[in-house]
């Protein structure tokens, strides 16, 4: 049968080459998993043999690499489109890329998912193409705050006081600008807030900030480098936070829990994905066996948002029956998948006008003897919470 | 940190001093040290310290094979000698960079044992971090040991190859011997930074340009050619950051650095230290 | 001593030397002279090995062109060379005690300090200054005194007098024979020419990158062609 | 009256027209819209590394802080634009003004210095900038500005697919800067500043004026790349501190005109049409392997142009461009 | 002869080295002046305060009666005086037209104007054959005239020329005396610093010879040649028996 093309940019060199080489894994087995002849597996798109309205088409995922620059990832997105002639472009890790390739798209006409952008500020332009499957920040933070309220109410030590520490990304100021709010609302208070350069030679003032704060929890909104340095500055002037309740990204990175070590144990995150979900998400042995035959790593918050808007675009072109760009964006715009059919913890996937998957919540982890465990929402959490705030 | 900054910076300033231009690449010579370091460390699990020596000779030997084989290159053309340089050292940043990326992958390493990893000595309130003491005294005393080098003949004959690189021949010096040995003297020093900062920091292939830019405000501030400048201007710095972060935005400390270095040079244009 | 045969120099493509035989004894004084850029400096560089040439050029039986300069530089082979170049931002005295960098290890290697600074007094006065803000003068007396600090057999001089003082040049011309007294060997390159054959034994005449005449200076000086052409007479 | 000097400026006025014209004409048989992106880029960074070139090549002074006037042009536009209305079309002028001023700016300490004294403090003031941008807030921060699409138009320089505006308004950025250094090469200005560049001193002794030289010279140069910086922005739609301001681009900006021949009329436009596809069609074809080779592959490029031909790809072509083979180390 | 600069007490040190120590003289509209004394005398210097490169410490100097001292090598140059230098700075990068336009435009805005104003100066000094050569490519004499050639394109009133003959066969510095000459018969003054006596003397008016930083004396060539405090300091005892 004929071939789907689907386009995917997302930083191959460069700082966060990593995260394009495991997209590049994620998205590769799941399209061998859809296209694939293997025992059924209960998932979306799980039952292998391509697209079968398509006459069983195998969809095929094309890389592209925007090196983290605006201005190449539109250049991708162009090429992509008109002379890999994809319908629809996924990617692409970071905000200011992401920013530029909804733009492209919507000039075209061809639909993009933006798989793993956080950035709230995304689906708030009015654009007619972009479609986010997975959960912004204020959805994330939400998800956090409301883990403090829950696991205080059960504890009986709730949450006095918060200290953030962000870098000055787009990516970092979104992320305070949320959790600032939401303290407020919630009544907790914001001892100290610290915004640093991202890829410092050194945290070890902005450690010493904290220290002073002395808050019960540190948010920090990180990617990886800073997360590994943000830790062991910490560490070296001994302070020991009660809790760290971080906004994924780096603190998902096995890299991070790796270079950390010991220093990560008991690091809460949010996080779109719960490997160890494994009774409400049947699917997730099979996926991640396939994923981890790829890159020999387990599937983390990244990955598997992308495993799951690459299941969720097969089954909308699927719908469509054609691999056209319209076509596409109509079946989109009709999705609704039930939670139990993917391997992420959502309640499922329903996009609202703007693009955004409003069924996407978020879970709250903990690293716990070196991986990461679901600890809340609590019905779906694997181990109990260590908590020690106010103990 | 300000010891690791002059440090590096010596390395730098060595280097520079030498070939009288910006060796874009340095950075990536600390990256090359710091995966060197983790390397050794994962094969054979020695402690870093003891990888010192090691790593230290290795960036030795690369500073002379890189010299030998490319800025000899670099320096015998006729034409822009000074943008040749610069750009032939950026190319090579780059190449480093993709080789590095190509040799270990773009993750994340660190190394996580050793006796100072980790560990933080407590000296009433203050807490130190074992693996920056340790770091600190280490580079004070390459320092020492760079200083003393440059006090001798060779020194001497050091600057004046950058001098004039012809008329030393006149004098029976062999510049490209020279030279070569002043680039190996600049990479041991920025493996010894190297080694050290592996000790507390992470290794990627871009963590140089993280350094990099610092080691060439450190120098220009010290003063080119000036190795002790090199020194008093990173120790400068480091406290300036420190202060610009506990003070201002932290997000804004190297503003402060550089500000500070902006000043210093409207009114000394020469640097600290400088004499070129 | 030093002996050239048929050697030829060229700056990219234009030729500075054609087929040059020359020789020269030890003890000897030997001048060249020549209009300007008859080649003479050249000569001299070819022989410092600091242009690519053709030919032969052997001293005391050993091939020079297969050296690197500094090699040349280290059989004792001196150059005292046009434009001077010394080491401007570094003073006086180490410019002076680098000249002795290739005999490191030798106890007596600043021994030469005392001819310097017996010939040149200006120059212990000025020890710590750097040579950049020498007049140019001191200049010329400090290339001089570098390069018999490296303790050469053989000194080559290029134009050592020029924009040195009348009393000094006398002096200068002087030196050398002192120098050669010493047991060394001179090439001098001379624009004065009557002084330079005056102290001179042999001479060599070139014109355009050719030896146009050689001979004992006293000839040379006498001739009537070179005087027209040379002294202005 | 007939000269070297005056023939040669005529060839070469010749020479530029007719390129120019073929480069009108070039995307016209090319349908395809990644490779018109890709010439659209080329053309662009000529122009940057040409307004580089001027104050770079011509004057000597070696700024490795471009990127600081590229972004204060681009910002300057979109913010005129995403706020007050302002169409691009004059916001580039507005831009490159901005530029201009921010060049003397940064020239007024900055001049006091020489050598790598001076290029490392350029490196510093760009960075600086990039690092007060990504903090401020009123120019969006981090975040960045986006530019909405508000259908096609010239005055707003907005095209939905359309590639061929934007190359014609490349193209008359590079023609621009080209024709200004023509017209410098063979002014009191060009041959002050290449004075400067060659001897201060002996510069100065003839009544050159070196302060104002250099800040002349600064000033036409930042004003050139702000303006090259707002067609940038809206050629792309979105800007943030990170791809406007950050220091790669200050590399990136003037290494055409490094590799071609600095100091020369055709030396940006040949690297720039070397390097730019080169290091586009690396990433496209080798980046995706996600190893690094496309990065080893350009920086080995970099180094062996720079060594095979350190007086740039010009000296291909013959003697040419501000009697360059004379360009003496 | 009214005169034309104006030295008055002039002092300037570097350092512990006191290069110039109150001198005074004065050159007259239309002279030739020579500058001598031993090496490290203090000319150099002393060229480089008149030209605005290094400001005196004490002490004044006046163009026409303007005083020009402290002003600064531009605002000199455009007074002007002119200068070459001792040793030779040629923008290396140009040809010899070029070269000397430089210098012309100090005195025509427009390029045509330079450009016709650098030829005749070119063909005036001797360098015709060379007009279109880079000038890193001239000989040290060619690179001499070079300097001469681009001083004079100023279109300068006082001409300063450092050691403009060292380095020539007796027969080619009759040839650059040819061209001083030829330079003050267009009414330019000229200060001259040279060390070859057969040249210098023959064609000044009148010597000042600096010794130590001070003048020595100031005369005619005549006078300059008997008297034995310069014969002691400079010239030599060869010169004694001429006296
Ligand atoms: N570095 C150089 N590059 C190119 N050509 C050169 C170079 N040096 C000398 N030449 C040329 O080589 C020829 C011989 O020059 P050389 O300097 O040897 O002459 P010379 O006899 O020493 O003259 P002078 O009396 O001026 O010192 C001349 O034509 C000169 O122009
Ligand atoms: N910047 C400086 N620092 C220290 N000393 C200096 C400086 N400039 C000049 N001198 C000293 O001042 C004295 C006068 O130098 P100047 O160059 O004027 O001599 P000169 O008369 O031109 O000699 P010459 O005939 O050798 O060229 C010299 O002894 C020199 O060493
Ligand atoms: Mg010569
Ligand atoms: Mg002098």
């Amino acid at each position: 049968a004929e071939e789907v093309v689907i386009g995917a940019i997302y930083p191959m060199s460069g700082n966060a080459a990593p995260i394009g080489n495991d997209a590049k894994a994620a998205l590769e087995a799941t399209a061998e998993l859809i296209n694939g002849t293997h025992p059924p597996i209960p998932m979306l798109m799980g039952n292998g043999g391509g697209l079968p309205a398509l006459g069983g088409a195998k969809i095929r995922v094309v890389m592209a690499d925007h090196q983290n620059d605006p201005q190449k990832a539109r250049a991708e997105a162009e090429r992509l489109i008109t002379q890999e002639k994809v319908p629809v472009l996924i990617g692409s890790y970071t905000s200011a890329t992401a920013a530029t390739i909804s733009q492209v798209a919507e000039r075209y006409e061809v639909p993009y998912i933006s798989m793993d952008n956080s950035s709230p500020s995304l689906h708030r332009r009015g654009l007619k193409w972009y479609f986010r499957t997975s959960p912004h920040d204020e959805m994330f933070t939400e998800a956090m705050f409301d883990f403090f309220r829950d696991i205080g109410k059960k504890t009986g030590r709730p949450v006095k006081s918060v200290a953030l520490i962000y870098e000055d990304s787009i990516f970092g100021v979104d992320s305070s600008n949320v959790q600032r709010k939401l303290a407020q609302e919630a009544g907790i208070r914001v001892a100290a807030e610290v915004k640093y350069r991202a890829n410092s030679p050194s945290l070890s003032t902005e450690a010493q900030r904290l220290k002073a704060a002395g808050a019960d929890v540190v948010m920090p909104t990180s990617y990886t480098n800073d997360a590994i340095l943000m830790l062991r500055a910490m560490n070296e002037i001994g302070y020991h936070p009660r809790a760290i309740m971080a906004q994924a990204a780096g603190f998902q990175e096995p890299d991070f829990i790796k270079a950390s070590g010991a220093l990560a144990e008991g690091v809460f995150s949010r996080s779109s994905y719960a490997g160890d979900a494994v009774k409400a998400r049947p699917a997730i042995p099979a996926v991640n066996a396939a994923y981890r035959a790829r890159s020999g790593k387990d599937l983390n918050d990244n990955t598997a948002r992308q495993v799951t808007s690459l299941q969720v675009l097969a089954d909308a072109i699927n719908r469509a029956g054609a691999a056209n760009p319209a076509a596409i964006r109509k079946a989109l715009t009709e999705t609704a998948v039930p939670g139990v059919q993917l391997i992420v913890p959502w309640k499922g996937v329903r996009f609202d006008e703007s693009g955004q998957n409003v069924e996407a919540t978020p879970v709250i982890q903990q690293i716990t003897s070196g991986v990461y465990r679901t600890v809340y929402p609590f019905d779906i959490a694997s181990v109990e919470a260590q908590w020690n705030v106010g103990g | 940190m300000g010891l690791i900054y002059a440090l590096v910076a010596a390395g730098l300033s060595l280097i520079f001093g030498l070939m009288d231009v910006v060796n874009f690449a340095h950075g990536e010579l600390l990256m090359l040290a710091m995966y060197a370091a983790f390397v050794l460390w994962e094969l054979s699990g020695v402690d870093p310290l003891l990888l010192l020596p090691v790593v230290a000779l290795l960036l030795f030997g690369v500073g002379m094979t890189l010299y030998r084989g490319l800025i000899a290159r670099a320096l015998s053309v006729q034409f822009n000698r000074g943008m040749v340089q610069i750009f032939v050292t950026f190319g090579l940043a780059i190449f480093l960079r993709g080789l590095a990326q190509f040799a270990f992958g773009g993750e994340f390493h660190s190394i996580t044992s050793g006796v100072v990893a980790g560990r933080t000595l407590a000296v009433g309130e203050v807490f130190l971090p074992l693996p920056q003491v340790a770091a600190s005294l280490v580079c004070l005393a390459a320092f020492g040991a760079l200083l003393l080098i440059n006090r001798t003949e060779f020194g001497r004959a050091l600057e004046a190859t950058r001098e004039d690189r012809e008329a030393v021949a006149l004098i029976g010096i062999d510049r490209d011997r020279i030279f070569a040995l002043g680039w190996g003297l600049g990479a041991a020093a920025v493996g010894i930074a190297g080694v050290m900062l592996a000790t507390f920091y992470y290794v990627s292939p871009n963590v140089g340009a993280n350094f990099a830019l610092i080691a060439y405000v450190t120098v220009a501030l010290g003063g080119f050619g000036s190795l002790a400048g090199a020194l008093v201007a990173g120790l400068l710095i480091g406290q300036v950051e420190a202060l610009t972060a506990l003070l201002l935005e932290p997000s804004l400390k190297q503003v402060g650095m550089f500000a500070i270095y902006l000043v210093v040079l409207t009114v000394r244009p020469r640097g600290l230290l400088g004499r070129i | 001593m030093l002996r050239l045969r048929d050697v030829s120099a060229s700056y990219r493509g234009l030729k500075a030397l054609q087929g040059v035989e020359l020789d020269v004894a030890k003890g000897e004084v030997v001048a060249v002279v020549g209009a300007n850029r008859a080649g003479k400096s050249t000569l001299l560089k070819a022989i410092a090995g600091q242009v690519a040439t053709s030919g032969e050029i052997a001293f005391e039986g050993q091939d020079l062109r297969k050296l690197r300069a500094h090699e040349v530089a280290r059989l004792g082979i001196g150059l005292v060379p046009e434009g001077r170049r010394l080491f401007p931002r570094l003073s006086v005295e180490d410019n002076l005690r680098l000249g002795a960098y290739a005999k490191r290890g030798d106890p007596d290697r600043f021994r030469p300090l005392e001819l310097v600074f017996s010939l040149f007094p200006r120059l212990q006065e000025r020890l710590r200054q750097r040579a950049e803000t020498l007049s140019g003068g001191e200049q010329q007396m400090l290339a001089i005194g570098r390069a018999l600090m490296t303790q050469p057999r053989l000194l080559m001089l290029d134009e050592p007098s020029q924009g040195i003082m009348p009393r000094l040049v006398d002096d200068i011309l002087a030196a050398v024979g002192r120098i050669r007294a010493l047991g060394m060997t001179v090439l001098l390159v001379e624009q004065r020419l009557a002084e330079a054959l005056e102290i001179a034994d042999r001479a060599y005449v070139l014109q355009t990158g050719r030896v146009v005449m050689a001979g004992p200076a006293r000839d040379i000086a006498a001739d009537a062609a070179v005087r027209r052409a040379y002294l202005g007479l | 009256m007939d000269n070297a000097i005056l023939r040669r400026r005529r060839a070469e006025l010749l020479g530029g027209v007719i390129v120019l014209a073929a480069l009108a004409v070039l995307p016209l048989p090319i349908g395809d819209v990644y490779t018109r992106n890709l010439i659209i880029i080329t053309l662009l960074f000529a122009g940057l590394a040409q307004a580089w070139n001027i104050l770079g090549g011509y004057c000597g002074q070696i700024s490795l802080g471009h990127a600081l006037y590229f972004g204060l042009g681009a910002y300057a536009s979109t913010l005129l634009f995403v706020r007050l209305g302002v169409p691009p079309v004059f916001g580039m002028v507005v831009g490159g003004a901005v530029g201009g001023l921010g060049a003397l700016l940064v020239g007024w300490p900055c001049f006091r210095l020489s050598g790598h004294y001076y290029a490392i403090a350029t490196v510093v003031v760009g960075e600086i900038g990039w690092l007060l941008f990504l903090n401020w807030d009123f120019v969006g921060g981090a975040t960045g500005v986006y530019v909405p699409f508000q259908g096609e138009s010239w005055l707003a320089l907005q095209f939905r697919t359309a590639k061929l505006p934007y190359h014609y308004v490349a193209l008359g950025f590079l023609a621009l800067t080209w024709i200004a250094a023509w017209v410098i090469e063979g002014s009191r200005w060009g041959f002050s500043w290449r004075a400067v560049k060659d001897d201060v001193t002996a510069a100065r002794s003839l009544g050159v004026r070196i302060f104002p030289s250099k800040m002349a010279a600064a000033a036409i140069s930042g004003f050139f790349t702000g303006m090259g910086g707002a067609i940038y922005a809206q050629y792309v739609g979105y800007i943030d501190p990170d791809s406007v301001m950050a220091g790669t681009l200050s590399i990136l900006i003037p290494l055409p005109a490094v590799l071609g021949g600095v100091g020369t009329l055709w030396g940006p436009l040949l690297g720039a049409a070397l390097l730019i596809p080169l290091s586009e069609l690396s990433r496209s074809y080798l980046g995706g392997s996600g190893r690094g080779v496309d990065l080893m592959l350009y920086g080995a490029l970099i180094v062996l142009v720079a060594l095979a031909r350190p007086q740039g790809l010009v000296s291909l072509l013959g003697r040419r461009g501000g009697g360059d083979d004379a360009r003496a180390a | 002869m009214p005169a034309l600069l104006e030295v008055r007490e002039l002092s300037k040190s570097f350092g512990g080295v006191a290069a110039n120590v109150d001198i005074s003289f004065d050159v007259g509209q239309g002279e030739i002046l020579g500058l001598i004394g031993p090496n490290g005398a203090g000319k150099t210097s002393l060229f480089n305060s008149i030209s605005g490169e290094v400001t005196p410490d004490r002490g004044e100097i006046r163009l026409e009666g303007v005083r020009v001292s402290g002003l600064g090598p531009v605002a000199c140059a455009a007074r002007g005086i002119a200068r070459t230098f001792q040793v030779v700075r040629s923008f290396d990068s140009m040809t010899v037209l070029e070269n000397v336009m430089v210098g012309a435009f100090a005195r025509a805005r427009r390029t045509r104007a330079a450009m016709a104003l650098a030829e005749e100066t070119i063909d005036f000094c001797g360098l015709t054959g060379r007009i279109d050569r880079p000038a890193w490519s001239l000989s040290p004499p060619e690179k001499r005239r070079l300097e001469v050639a681009r001083a004079l394109a100023t279109g300068p009133r006082l001409l300063l020329l450092d050691e403009m003959l060292t380095g020539l066969t007796p027969t080619e510095a009759q040839a650059g005396v040819q061209l001083v000459r030829d330079v003050q018969a267009r009414g330019v003054t000229i200060i001259m610093v040279e060390h070859v006596m057969e040249v210098v003397l023959p064609l000044v008016s009148r010597a000042v010879v600096l010794n130590l930083g001070r003048v020595l004396t100031i005369g005619s060539p005549a006078e300059i040649v008997r008297n034995p405090e310069v014969i002691r300091a400079y010239l030599g005892e060869k010169y004694a028996p001429a006296a």
